[in-house]
């Protein structure tokens, strides 16, 4: 396992998803003590409304998840959660979303001194290749550890290899896409959720082993057995999802 | 709250699973609120959303359509009551209106309409196997013409169907809720945004501001 | 969708996937009729042996079906089956499986001019990169039309949008890997099989659709609507797999 | 042979679920032989290998484990029987040995050695429910003590339980066989290999060349 540089050392392994917990740390939250690090829902810089098409479609082993990732922008966030992360007993991470570097940048600089915000993590978007991703992560390098966090099912390419050397401090293997026809026959594609996913995101973690950067196993992982297995594997932490909302699974 | 229980009966209404389970503590419930409820079984990722449709001497029944794999034994892990349910104002008649032909969702309102001393008449393509006497039955599609009649109007259904019935029914002045049903994977846990509804007063989250919302704030989709 | 070049023309979408339906087509099968092609068990030029820790592993929307590919080399094959693609009724596909372009030249080389034969399809394997890869399908490139099967989660990469240029006849989405803890603490690594891989298999094909080459969708599909919904997606057929082993799901 | 049956019945042996289905026509079943019985359930991507434990008056008992998502009333397709089941000789002592603690698997095993006129000794750790009091009961430790006594011995259990006790066991000329309880997902019709066992005449497919094998071809993984 590669541990994280510093300023992104975590008190325990145990971290939220980006979406699972929303915008503030509520200790009332059934999360294992102590936390490594909250993470925000993604924020962008705009607003963002809900997807038309939102929906949670379920299928074997797993859900369906199109939200539109809406929240009410950077500012409002701002207003509305910064105390609150600045009171917050545990690190906070903001996950930032966005269309452009530049567009990273302002959100970076607006967020770079705030008290309690210990990281950066970047969800790199769906339609972003290569080089589009790493000129985003290269617009949130400042005073702030980032971590980049793309669907678990682009570890094996070959641009993560170059991440490491651009000063970013880790990387977080999130949830993949799917899509689902929906009664209409049109299709809806979004993140998917769910313990189906745990053979993948394992794979995924032995993989991204080449990257010499502290991995964050962050999809599938619904067992306290899922969990050990990817540390076992080689993750620095783990993020949880959907088992937060539900509760821990047998076996 | 967060309980875990055994679901103890299993039947089947109107084709659809629906059950009872026992609660070790009296449970306050409001008439429209929701329980996010998790069996431990791996092959659901989520909680299913789940409304009570009695509550009664320890004893929480529980509205189709259950989950189809969970059978008489299934372990569950309950959190809730969740949201904002109805409320029903003290009136002398009011109409609910099963837009989806389930009207177990509407039971602990009828019942409460009732007590309250209220004439309740049900709306809905579907009659329900057993219903009080004092519960006037009638069909859906003459919901528009209770308009002068009702004092209050609760509408049951999804977004989609709530929206459609709300542009053809003109109840000026008159009380009118309707149950969103969507949805709600977070319970408001997460602020995931899957269950966001358009209201006069912005976007709210049925699994918090909701289910049940007041008629004339909804915005088409 | 983009259709099959000449001489890859299917009578029906509907195929097998490799590794399903052993080495030989037989008509006794539960197969969808016509079959638009027959593909074999993966072919290695040696013989292969079961893997040592051959498992089959269930989890919630499939299993994960570790094998190491056994078979008895190319030349016991044609011995065993190669009158029997001859005199089938569909044309035979022969799936390869190889470790270099030159141990694969050598194999096409051998089935060329064999009667029944209608198409190679290449398996690329898991540790292979693009360039391994396209020189893996440039080596296949001869008399038969060649298809290239890759797990599903490397439809996104950019190596793939070189294939049609190089004379490649169609690209197989096939299944994804995936890997799981055993009780002795090590991990086994395979392929997934499973209705859980639908939402992906069908994220992937939409994907695809930018490779000028028709698509095959070769993993996750065990309802009609699946298959309806992959083939209204874009896919020129479908291959099936373990639902040939199980029948049709509901729903 | 291809059956759509329903799951008619369900019980718990020995804290795992064993079932009865109702086949409308006979059935000839070898003792070891299995079928693959798929249900419609969208979260069981494999048919579940079953073995029959009881085949009388058109009524098949399938011995446990059965997959836990089954319940009473769940339509199963089944393909079978499968594979080579035991070949027991006409002898006058049989020695059947439960190396994993289920016995039901070995159960039309015993039936027919009864019917052929033998003593039959059961070697287990746990003893089965119903038995009939012909068959004797001893601990599986003592398995070693009938060398002299058996003239014919029949295994049931995984792969490296069959080789271990092998390996413990020593029968020079008495006939020994072993059911090897395996995953055989494709039941041969994929060649998929991943019930592969290694035997003196070469790799075999349990699902087809087994589950049953001849005790002394059997060889190290
Ligand atoms: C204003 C706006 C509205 C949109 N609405 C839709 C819509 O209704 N339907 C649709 O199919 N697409 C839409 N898109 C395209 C969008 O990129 C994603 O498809 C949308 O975010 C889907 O959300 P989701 O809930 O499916 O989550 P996912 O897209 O699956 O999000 C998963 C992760 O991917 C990352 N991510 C996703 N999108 C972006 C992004 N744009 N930039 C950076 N990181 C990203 C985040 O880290 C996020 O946690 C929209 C884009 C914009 C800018
Ligand atoms: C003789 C030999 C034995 C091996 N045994 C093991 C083992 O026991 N455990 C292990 O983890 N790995 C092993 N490997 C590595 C091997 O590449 C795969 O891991 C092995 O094929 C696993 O089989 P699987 O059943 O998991 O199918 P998968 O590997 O998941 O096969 C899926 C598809 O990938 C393609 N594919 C897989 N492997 C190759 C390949 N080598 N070349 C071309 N295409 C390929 C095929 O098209 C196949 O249909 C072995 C390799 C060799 C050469
Ligand atoms: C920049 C951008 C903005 C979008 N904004 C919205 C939006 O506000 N609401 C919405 O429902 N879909 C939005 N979409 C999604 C598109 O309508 C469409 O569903 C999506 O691009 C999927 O395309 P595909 O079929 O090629 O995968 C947006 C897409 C993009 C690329
Ligand atoms: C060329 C090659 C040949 C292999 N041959 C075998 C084999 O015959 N039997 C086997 O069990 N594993 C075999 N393996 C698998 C390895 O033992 C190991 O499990 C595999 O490489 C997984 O490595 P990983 O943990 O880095 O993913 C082979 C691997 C490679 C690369
Ligand atoms: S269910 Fe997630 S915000 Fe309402
Ligand atoms: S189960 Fe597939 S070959 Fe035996």
């Amino acid at each position: 396992m590669i541990l994280p540089p510093p300023g992104l050392e975590l008190a325990s392994p145990w971290m939220n998803a980006a979406g699972s917990m929303g915008f503030v740390p509520d200790s009332r939250l059934p999360f294992p003590h102590p936390m490594g690090a909250f993470v925000t829902n993604p924020i962008s810089r705009k607003p963002r409304t809900p997807a038309e098409n939102r929906t949670c479609i379920p299928y074997p082993g797993g859900c369906l998840l199109h939200t539109g990732l809406p929240n009410p922008g950077l500012r409002a966030v701002l207003r509305q959660a910064g105390v609150r992360w600045a009171r917050a007993d545990v690190p906070v991470w903001v996950h930032l979303l966005a269309d452009s570097p530049a567009e990273l940048a302002e959100m970076v600089r607006a967020l770079e001194g705030l008290e309690g915000v210990a990281a950066l993590e970047v969800g790199i978007a769906p339609t972003a290749n290569g080089e589009d991703a790493l000129a985003l992560a290269s617009a949130a390098l400042g005073e702030l550890p980032v971590v980049v966090q793309i669907p678990f099912d682009r570890a094996d390419e070959p641009w993560l290899d170059r991440l490491a050397a651009l000063g970013v401090s880790g990387l977080t293997l999130g949830a993949p896409r799917g899509s689902m026809p929906v009664p209409d026959g049109r299709l809806v594609s979004g993140r998917l959720l769910g313990p189906g996913l745990f053979p993948q995101v394992l794979a995924a973690v032995r993989s991204a082993r080449r990257i010499n950067l502290p991995l964050i196993a962050g999809a599938g992982l619904f067992q306290q057995a899922h969990v050990e297995a990817v540390l076992a594997a080689g993750a620095a932490a783990v993020q949880l999802d959907a088992v937060l909302w539900r509760g821990w699974m047998e076996g | 709250m967060e309980l875990n229980v055994e679901l103890v009966e299993l039947r089947l209404e109107g084709g659809l699973l629906a059950g009872r389970i026992h609660v070790p503590v009296p449970v306050q419930i409001t008439a429209g609120q929701y329980f996010l409820a998790a069996s431990g079984r791996p092959d659901e990722a989520l909680a299913a959303v789940v409304f009570p449709a009695g509550n009664m001497d320890g004893w929480l029944d529980l509205a189709p359509p259950l989950p189809s794999a969970w059978s008489a034994g299934t372990l569950l892990h309950l959190r809730g009551p969740l949201g904002r349910g109805f409320r029903l104002p003290v009136v002398r008649r009011v109409a609910l209106a099963a837009l989806d032909g389930i009207t177990a969702r509407l039971r602990l309102l009828w019942n409460q309409a009732l007590v309250q001393g209220a004439e309740v008449a049900l709306f809905t393509r579907r009659i329900p196997a057993s219903l009080p006497d004092a519960v006037e039955v009638l069909p859906l599609e003459s919901l528009p013409d209770v308009s002068g009649w009702a004092e209050y109007l609760a509408l049951d259904g999804t977004l989609p169907q709530v929206l459609e019935w709300k542009s053809r029914l003109a109840f000026p002045g008159v009380a009118a809720e309707a149950l969103v049903n969507l949805p709600m994977p977070c319970g408001g846990m997460g602020e995931c945004g899957v269950c966001s509804v358009r209201t006069r007063r912005g976007w709210k989250h049925a699994c918090q501001d909701g289910p049940v919302f007041d008629l004339h704030e909804l915005e088409a989709l």
